[in-house]
């Protein structure tokens, strides 16, 4: 006789929205004649997103103490319900840039399908409770990110993109495995919790499990060296993709590896601590010099993202509250701005038909007002200027980094900020600075209509990435309270 | 004499294994490779048994050895055998040295590990039940514990599958291969 | 408590901007809109300064309204009197650059006069900023509109001039974050009417290059010849004229008061280098061979004697500053104007070797030339005069040989400014000098001698500013009277550095 | 238990992992890559089994069975991209897809 | 009193103002009248408040009023104040007198120039400069004073703003009273910091008396009194300033603005006497410059420059005065010169006016006949030059010379150099006129010269040179030292003469100096009237002006070019430009480096994977 657990369907919730939204995705592309497939699907995903944002923030106001669901697969807290909330809110606006996005009519429901699936996967990827779970949830959404990669199959850029991001992928996740198994072998036990209970503080097996557990983490989060695939897979995966990827993912990744460093193996704190701060520099001097040369948009931003992903790593390996805050803040404007500037230099893709490079974004500040000024504005949120919540999050991940006494950190931080400077700029020089009249560009079958989804998305990614200039103080409010459910 | 047994058992599975995963990788044709990993896998099967994973060794033979390597074999059969000549070769000049170096590190690493934790815990396995690794108790702690594993594997499963009918389907008209 | 005033003067502006940017209007109401917006402005600060009480050395016309609470960190806007000056100088002299951009006619004026706008309202935000956090935002936000504006109505060699000022400026601010972070921890607050002094000598590095960088000060100013080369001339005008300002403002408000030990550490050297921009500075203007290289190269010289007058550590001094950031301010801003239309008269970049004799039947051009260029070389009863007597009146007490060194600069100031007028309006017809360039028109006037009147009236009684720069009703007064010397963040480094209210450090 | 002790387990897992680690690093057919990977895979996958027989606890087998599934996915994924690029001609070359790099 | 004073230095910055916004809305003659009526006007405010104030006991006379704090810093306060006392008024009645003449003058003299308005706004800005120089209550007014006569000096040396020359010699005037306003502003600094005020009252009462910081102080008054006056070594641009207009040369640069030193050394002698070696050194440098200017002076051809000399040397005599404590003589000198040099220079310009503009006298030979009524004024302002009786140069000159004599020996040896000063001065004076007036008329003024209407001028120019005429001859009978001396008593009050010469010194010296006055004059006679004897070849380093100019070219000019040429080449450029280019540089270079690690190869890319992992590891075991 067999005692069914009990499942917490509403922690459930989100994920299962996205997974249903997956589902009924999967019966559109059978069923809807393909004339009306474009928009039905795009609906279907777009509410499957924003129920399961809703459903997130339920979940965020009514899970005031964590607690384990399922036994130990999961955790129900709202460390993981806020990242949820960020991670539909990029899928929806995902979905408003893919809308237009010329790919193939007959895969259009796939597409979102796949899209909802990976946005499931990351919802219930931040809720992993153990280390099965946690390799399960990596896998489902990277198996869904790799699809997604190539789905463009007739871009051999994309498919190229497509093979390598799923050969270091699997490289990463059975690294990610192997030190999972090697953890489970000291101590005998999957979950965090109890992985922190058994204690084996700095025992040898230990903490080479934690070494590999770290880089497989590490590169999800796509921080040097750990992070060779970012340009290449961002460049060469449809733009609407490279967004969600930019920004979900970086969430997923950033706050399920603070959980598992911190609930998992808090007796290795200095080693991890230190082990992420080396990691940080180094991602914040390879992101930013490496961008320095780079022509294609998209690759500048994937280097970018790369520094930030330093950037973040700071205050993961500041360890305090003040970083936890840091952390979650930093990554609200922080994925704003990736999906609204990948959805600006998407807009300009499909007005030329080329991939965008700083060469052919000349004059398109002048050309399109509104996205060239929220370009402008993602840029200057990037490089961490006022008026952005950029600037809000260096400040607080500086902060941070000092509390902690890593002045260093701050130093470095600096440094790469200063160099960044330069390619931030780069690109709106490239837009305002020259004129498209210097450099004849014949827009490929004359400028595509009009976009008005794509324009939300911007205006919406606009909107978080001025307002949590000034709307700090709540922000850091519900950051407080998500980090406040992390073990101490 | 059981043990005896065991022992050789042991070795000839895992030299078995060794041998046919450094076949795997120095093959030049991929059609060999994957017939060595057939036996790799059979092997690592072998060892499961003899850690009292009687269902896992099932799984493996079945899942692994049967579908998954039938898949394989059906797609290089599918692209034609297109064997490589100089399976070593490429890259840049460094990259030769710095795998087997990294290689050589992660190996010695855990070999260390090994060394170091030698004489204590991985001695003394604890004493186990028969129903250990029986598909009775595997199938219970998949219904309980491990519930959403389960379901999640499947969901894997199914965005794989739909991944797979994704890329696999057929190519469009030759105006869009002009963006490539 | 809570006036609105000060944060009126900064939201005016950028609510102008929006304005500007969504109105459609043609591009000349779009200029006459942000003429509009730029006198308001004016008028209001005119209306600050009515209300504002001299008398008092406390902040005035503050608001007080809190950012987010776990660092301490508000929104935080008032005004000394000194800052008030400050805020006045740049609403009538942004208020001429807006003007002249409009009488050019800059394309893209949509753009051009929102940037114009927003910069102002940066400006005056630094100023008026109270917390320092907000300082740097205000700070950085400078930087933004700037960049545009040189970046697209700049000269031929724009993308360089921005490359070398962004880095540059990005540089000194971001170091000035850092310090910035760091000493707000300390202090446990960002609030700059709440905090004490720190005796780092780290942060108050940090603080003083961002600042000389932005005054600029020698050897920090490599952004300063390429960027105002390129820059259009009312952009230029403003960058000598105000934005230097923001930094020797920094040091007024921030780096002298908070970093009492360190000051008195670094003072030699600080005034060493003060001196060699003076020098250095005066003699490149006197070579320069074009009239915006002597402009820029004498507002480096002028920088380098405030910041004389700033770290010589007594009123004199402090008030001579004060009275002369708000001259140059003027000056600097009028000059390069002057510039742009002679340049855009004469269809050059403003070389000597292709300009003179211009005085001859253009009467209005020469006269104004002559009195802006006399007033920037400080001949006596000028009211730059008097700002450079005070300044190194105080220089002398804090040791004869700065005074000396300054003296000798104002003889090089003679010999570049006369150099710059002749070079423009004496001797014989340039070759680039047509009939086609004309006297000055009327809108050019209309522009200008608001500018110069302002110039003459101060002439008549620059006590208006220096008497009024703090109130120190008669006696010695110091920066730091303005920090608070009690409470939970009282000194870091015991009291021997706490300089009590209203008493100088150096006996 | 009878037979050896359970670190050779360990060591065997160990150098399966080094050599699938070696041949994606060193192969460039893309098959032999994922075949490699497998490797890499299955190699966890006896540690994970190893482990629990040590732990005398089963979920080590559960995450073990999970891993197959996981992997076949991979596989199946994998072989759907080197199908498409056998499809279109793109040669069986990992070093030769190189247009996204710098 | 206060009031009158206020309209004797607003009237002429009103007409300032007026011409100049006028602009082109004024016709020429307008600016010209207004200009002229405004000094006029101040003049007659300047002699109200003078017989207002001599209504007044002497104690009373001087009055200070501050209208308002003109500039303050903490505790100190500078104030807009005027000081009305005995000497100032003179100063005035000179300045305003003197200047109304000259302007009147100039109405016919730019007649016809294109941009005379300009002139006149300039010449009202002068005479509105002088004058706050000489009202100013306290030093820093005084200073303000100082620098806007040199700006409005610099302006009309200037004003032939076509001519290379010009602008040259109007640079070079105004850089070197550049350095006279540094050095009095150093000597103010040093007053602030010791006496924390600069109103004339507490500075005499507050500053230090002998010591460094006295000697200091007196020096860099001093250093602003020598620039200003054109004494040694910083004269060199006197000459050079001839190329402004003969008016401006007549109201500027010999009756009112050179003299500003001896009224700078007057009005402050008590910092002079507490600084007792200072002020033996203005009384050296004095006499020097007497001395060299009277010897260059008889070698110049050009008419002004001749005069310019003279200038010089006369204001060296003044110095001596001020220097040796004689301050009443020094000011009556400076009275007297400004009727009589204004009257020479006025005359010469006539003549050049007649002839063309031209100014070498080999050329203007014998104009006088043709204008007798323009050689007999210029003959008695010569007279007046040389100090003969009874000119005005008689009673003031003398008066200086005997003074010394109370000045122990270093008095006597400056007694010694003015007497061959007298010598020189009749000499080289006459050598002019000789040449000029007396004799044929050259080809050159055949040709050229033009009657105005069949007069020698405009009777706008010629009255106001006659009323100057009539002054050089009786404007030195208000003071005949050993019988009467009104004026010395009415500047006691305030400048306190501490040399009193000796009847018999003063009979002797002013004996003495007459003889050799007219030895000069009889061999000026001889070599250029009766032309019995040859010429002697003139001395190269009198021609060359003894080489200062060269001095001052390599000190300054040559120095701080090669310095700024030096900075531009060897810092400017490779560092301060240079350093952005090399950090850039070098950043991109690491760029390319990293891009080119980036190779595109997947195993590459799982190299960079395992190699981190494996030194994670690795350090991982090492510190755990």
């Amino acid at each position: 006789m067999i005692n069914r657990p009990h499942v917490d369907w509403f922690a459930l919730a989100p994920s299962l929205a996205l997974l249903g939204a997956a589902g009924l995705l999967l019966m559109v592309a059978v069923f809807v004649p393909r004339s009306g497939r474009r928009q039905v699907a795009a609906f279907v995903a777009f509410a499957g997103f924003v129920a399961a944002g809703v459903w997130a923030a339920f979940l965020d106001d009514r899970s005031p103490n964590p607690v384990a669901v399922v036994h130990d697969a999961m955790l129900r807290d709202r460390w993981s319900a806020l990242a949820q909330v960020i991670i539909a809110g990029c899928g929806a606006v995902a979905v408003l840039v893919s809308y237009r996005e010329q790919m193939r009519d007959e895969h259009v429901a796939e597409y979102y399908a796949l899209l909802t699936a990976a946005g499931a996967g990351m919802a219930f990827f931040v809720q992993a409770g153990n280390l099965m779970t946690l390799f399960l949830g990596l896998e489902w959404f990277s198996i869904a990110l790799y699809v997604l990669t190539a789905i463009d199959i007739d871009l051999i850029g994309s498919l190229e993109a497509g093979l390598k991001y799923l050969i270091i992928g699997a490289v990463g996740s059975a690294t990610l495995l192997f030190g999972s198994a090697l953890v489970y072998g000291i101590t005998g036990e999957l979950s965090f919790d109890r992985i922190a209970a058994a204690g084996h503080a700095h025992d040898s097996m230990l903490v080479v499990g934690l070494a590999m557990i770290i880089a497989g983490l590490m590169f999800k989060s796509s921080a040097a060296p750990f992070h060779m695939w970012t340009p290449d897979a961002y460049q060469g995966a449809p733009t609407p993709v490279t967004a969600f990827m930019s920004s979900a993912t970086k969430v997923a990744a950033l706050v399920v590896s603070y959980r598992v460093l911190v609930s998992a193996f808090p007796h290795s704190t200095d080693l991890w601590r230190a082990a992420i701060a080396v990691i940080a520099i180094v991602s914040l001097a390879w992101g930013n010099i490496a961008a320095l040369v780079q022509r294609n948009v998209k690759r500048i931003l994937a280097y970018s993202s790369v520094s930030h992903a330093g950037f973040m790593l700071i205050a993961i390996a500041a360890q305090n509250p003040l970083g936890e805050r840091a952390l979650l803040y930093y990554l609200i404007p922080y994925s704003a701005m990736s999906l609204g500037a990948f959805a600006v230099v998407a807009a300009r893709e499909r007005e030329l038909g080329a991939p965008v490079t700083l060469q052919n974004f000349a004059g398109f500040g002048w050309e399109r007002p509104f996205l060239g000024v929220s370009m402008w504005v993602f840029m200057l949120g990037f490089l961490g200027f006022p008026l952005t919540g950029g600037f809000i999050g260096k400040f607080y991940v500086f902060a941070a980094a000092y509390d902690h006494g890593y002045w260093w950190l701050i130093v470095a931080g600096v440094i790469a900020t200063m160099i960044s400077a330069y390619y931030y700029l780069g690109i709106v020089r490239a837009m305002y600075f020259r004129d498209s009249a210097e450099l004849q560009l014949a827009p490929a079958g004359g400028s595509p209509p009009h976009d008005p989804l794509l324009a939300i998305g911007v205006g919406i990614a606009l909107v978080v990435t001025v307002g949590s200039f000034f709307a700090v103080q709540p922000l850091i409010d519900v950051a407080h309270s998500a980090a406040s459910s992390l073990p101490f | 004499m059981a043990n005896f047994i065991v022992w050789v058992v042991w070795f000839g599975a895992a030299f078995a294994c060794l041998v046919s995963a450094l076949a795997v990788v120095s093959f030049s044709n991929p059609f060999y490779s994957a017939l060595a990993l057939i036996g790799n896998l059979a092997s690592l099967a072998v060892l499961y048994l003899l850690l009292a994973g009687e269902f896992v060794a099932a799984g493996q033979v079945l899942v692994y050895g049967g579908a998954v390597m039938v898949m394989f074999l059906f797609v290089i059969a599918y692209l034609g055998d297109r064997t490589e000549d100089s399976p070593w070769a490429g890259g840049p000049s460094w990259q030769v040295f710095g795998a087997v170096l990294a290689g050589g590190a992660l190996l010695a690493e855990v070999i260390a590990v090994v060394a170091l934790k030698a004489g204590n815990l991985l001695e003394q396995p604890k004493h186990i039940g028969r129903s250990f690794g029986t598909p009775a108790s595997l199938g219970r702690l998949f219904l309980t514990d491990h519930l959403l594993a389960f379901e999640i594997t499947s969901i894997v499963l199914l965005v794989a599958a739909v991944g797979g009918v994704v890329l696999g389907s057929h190519a469009r008209a030759t105006e869009s291969d002009a963006r490539a | 408590m809570n006036d609105w005033l000060t944060t009126f003067l900064i939201l005016l502006p950028v609510a102008g901007a929006l304005l500007v940017a969504i109105v459609p209007f043609s591009a000349y109401f779009l200029g006459s809109l942000a003429t509009l917006v730029a006198l308001l402005e004016v008028a209001l600060w005119i209306t600050a300064a009515g209300r504002f009480d001299f008398g008092s050395s406390s902040l005035q016309m503050s608001q007080h309204a809190s950012w987010f609470s776990d660092l301490h960190v508000s929104w935080h806007v008032g005004m000394y009197s000194f800052s008030l000056w400050f805020v006045g100088m740049t609403t009538v002299a942004m208020a001429a650059c807006t003007i002249y951009g409009w009488w050019v006619g800059r394309d893209r004026a949509r753009a051009y006069f929102a940037l114009m706008l927003l910069l102002t309202a940066a400006i005056v935000g630094v100023f008026t900023a109270q917390d320092l956090l907000l300082f740097y935002a205000f700070f950085e936000a400078m930087l933004i509109p700037l960049y545009i504006l040189i970046g697209v109505w700049g000269g031929a060699d724009r993308m360089r001039a921005t490359i070398t000022f962004v880095v540059y400026t990005v540089v000194g601010s971001l170091l000035m974050l850092a310090a910035i972070i760091v000493f707000g921890l300390q202090q446990g607050t960002f609030d700059l009417t709440r905090m004490g002094p720190s005796s780092s000598t780290w942060l108050f590095l940090g603080f003083v290059v961002a600042f000389a960088i932005k005054s600029p000060l020698f050897p920090l100013h490599g952004w300063l010849p390429v960027t105002y080369r390129e820059a259009p001339a009312e952009v230029s005008g403003v960058l000598s004229g105000i934005v230097g300002k923001a930094g020797l403002y920094g040091l007024l408000r921030i780096a002298i008061p908070y970093f009492p030990q360190p000051v008195h550490d670094w003072r030699v050297v600080i005034l060493v280098l003060a001196s060699i921009s003076l020098v250095y500075g005066s003699l490149l203007a006197f070579r320069a061979p074009d009239f915006r290289g002597v402009v820029m190269y004498s507002s480096l010289a002028q920088a380098g004697l405030i910041v004389l007058g700033l770290f010589a550590n007594n009123s004199l001094g402090f008030d001579g500053a004060v009275l002369q950031i708000v001259n140059h301010g003027l000056v600097s801003t009028s000059l390069f104007l002057l510039a742009g239309m002679v340049e855009r008269r004469t269809g050059t970049r403003g070389e000597f070797s292709l300009l003179g004799g211009m005085a001859r039947g253009r009467p209005a051009l020469a006269t104004l030339i002559m009195t802006v260029g006399v007033i920037s070389l400080a001949v006596p009863l000028s009211t730059t005069f008097a700002g450079e007597f005070l300044i190194l009146a105080g220089a002398f007490k804090q040791g004869w040989a700065w005074a000396v060194v300054g003296c000798v600069a104002i003889v090089l100031a003679a010999m570049y400014m006369l150099r710059l007028i002749s070079g423009t309006l004496h001797q014989d017809v340039g070759p680039a000098v047509s009939d086609a360039a004309t006297d000055l028109r009327v809108g050019e006037l209309a522009i200008l001698v608001p500018l110069v009147l302002c110039l003459i009236g101060l002439s008549a009684w620059p006590d208006l500013i220096s008497g009024r720069a703090a109130a120190s009703n008669g006696t010695e007064w110091h920066p730091s009277a303005r920090i608070a010397a009690t409470g939970p963040w009282s000194c870091q480094v015991g009291a021997a550095n706490c300089p009590p209210q209203g008493v100088r450090l150096q006996p | 238990m009878h037979g050896p002790d359970l670190q050779w387990y360990v060591v065997l897992s160990a150098i399966l992992f080094t050599t699938g680690a070696l041949g994606v690093m060193l192969r460039r057919n893309p098959l032999i890559i994922l075949l490699s990977v497998e490797i890499m895979l299955n190699s966890a996958n006896l540690l994970l089994i190893a482990m629990s027989r040590l732990h005398g606890r089963e979920d080590g087998q559960v995450f073990a069975i999970s891993v197959m599934a996981v992997a076949a996915s991979e596989v199946v994924v994998g072989l759907g991209l080197i199908v498409a690029m056998g499809r279109r001609g793109v040669e069986l070359d990992v070093d030769k897809l190189r247009t996204l790099r710098g | 009193m206060t009031s009158t004073a206020w309209i004797t230095l607003l009237l002429p910055l009103a007409s300032c103002a007026v011409i100049t916004a006028g602009g082109t809305r004024l016709s020429r003659r307008a600016a010209g009248y207004i200009s002229t009526a405004t000094a006029l006007g101040a003049a007659v405010s300047a002699a109200v408040a003078f017989f207002d104030m001599w209504s007044k006991s002497p104690s009373a006379r001087g009055s200070a009023t501050t209208s308002w704090t003109w500039l303050s810093a903490g505790p100190y306060h500078f104030g807009l104040t005027l000081l009305v006392d005995q000497l100032s008024i003179v100063m005035m009645l000179i300045v305003a007198g003197v200047g109304s003449l000259i302007v009147a003058y100039s109405v016919g003299y730019m007649d016809g120039e294109d941009e005379e308005r300009r002139f006149f706004a300039y010449m009202s800005l002068f005479l509105f400069s002088m004058l706050l120089l000489v009202e100013g209550g306290n030093l820093l007014l005084l200073l303000a004073g100082w620098g806007m006569v040199g700006l409005s000096s610099y302006l009309l040396i200037g004003y032939y703003q076509e001519r290379e020359s010009a602008i040259a010699a109007a640079k070079k005037a105004f850089v070197m009273n550049a350095f006279g306003d540094a050095t009095m502003a150093l000597a103010l600094f040093l007053l602030v910091q010791h006496t924390g005020a600069l109103d004339y009252a507490t500075v005499f009462a507050h500053s230090p008396h002998g010591g460094a910081v006295a000697n200091l102080i007196a020096l860099g008054l001093l250093g602003g009194a020598l620039a200003k006056s054109a004494q040694i070594p910083l004269h060199t641009w006197l000459p050079d300033a001839m190329e402004g207009p003969t008016p401006v040369s007549a109201l500027i640069h010999a009756a009112t603005m050179v003299t500003a030193g001896v009224y700078l050394i007057c009005r402050t002698h008590p910092l002079f006497e507490n600084a007792y070696v200072v002020q033996d050194l203005a009384a050296g440098l004095g006499a020097a410059t007497l001395l060299m200017a009277g010897l260059i002076a008889l070698v110049q051809t050009d008419i002004k420059r001749v005069i310019a000399y003279s200038t010089m040397s006369q204001i060296g005599y003044m110095f001596v005065g001020a220097g040796i404590g004689a301050y009443p003589n020094a000011m009556f000198h400076l009275m007297t010169h400004a009727f009589f040099k204004a009257l020479l220079f006025l005359g010469a310009g006539i003549a050049i006016h007649a002839v063309a503009g031209e100014q070498d006298i080999r050329k203007l030979a014998g104009v006088g006949k043709l204008m007798p009524v323009t050689k007999w004024l210029f003959l008695a302002g010569s007279l007046a030059l040389v100090g003969i009786v009874p000119f005005a140069g008689f009673f003031s000159k003398d008066s200086i010379i005997s003074a010394c004599l109370a000045h122990g020996w270093y008095g006597a040896i400056i007694w010694v150099v003015a007497m061959v000063g007298a010598f020189l001065t009749g000499a080289y004076t006459f050598r002019l006129y000789f040449i000029v007036f007396t004799g044929e008329p050259s080809a050159f003024v055949r040709e050229h010269f033009h009657a105005h209407h069949g007069k020698e001028g405009p009777v706008s120019m010629l009255w106001p040179v006659s009323i100057l005429g009539l002054l050089s001859l009786i404007g030195g009978w208000i003071q005949f030292a050993p019988l009467w001396h009104p004026f010395s008593t009415w500047l006691d009050p305030v400048a306190t003469p501490f040399v009193e010469p000796t009847n018999t010194q003063e009979w002797l010296s002013s004996a003495i100096a007459i003889v050799l006055g007219l030895a000069g004059i009889a061999v000026a006679y001889v070599l250029y009237a009766a032309r019995t004897t040859e010429v002697p070849k003139p001395v190269k380093a009198f021609e060359r002006k003894f080489y200062w100019d060269e001095l001052y070219d390599v000190l300054w000019y040559r120095t701080s070019d090669l310095v700024a040429r030096g900075f531009y080449a060897l810092v400017e450029t490779p560092f301060i430009a240079g350093s952005i280019t090399a950090v850039t540089g070098a950043v991109g270079l690491g760029s390319r480096e990293l891009s080119v690690a980036q190779n595109g190869l997947v195993r590459s890319y799982a190299l960079a994977l395992a190699g981190g992992l494996a030194i994670l590891a690795v350090v991982f075991l090492a510190v755990r």
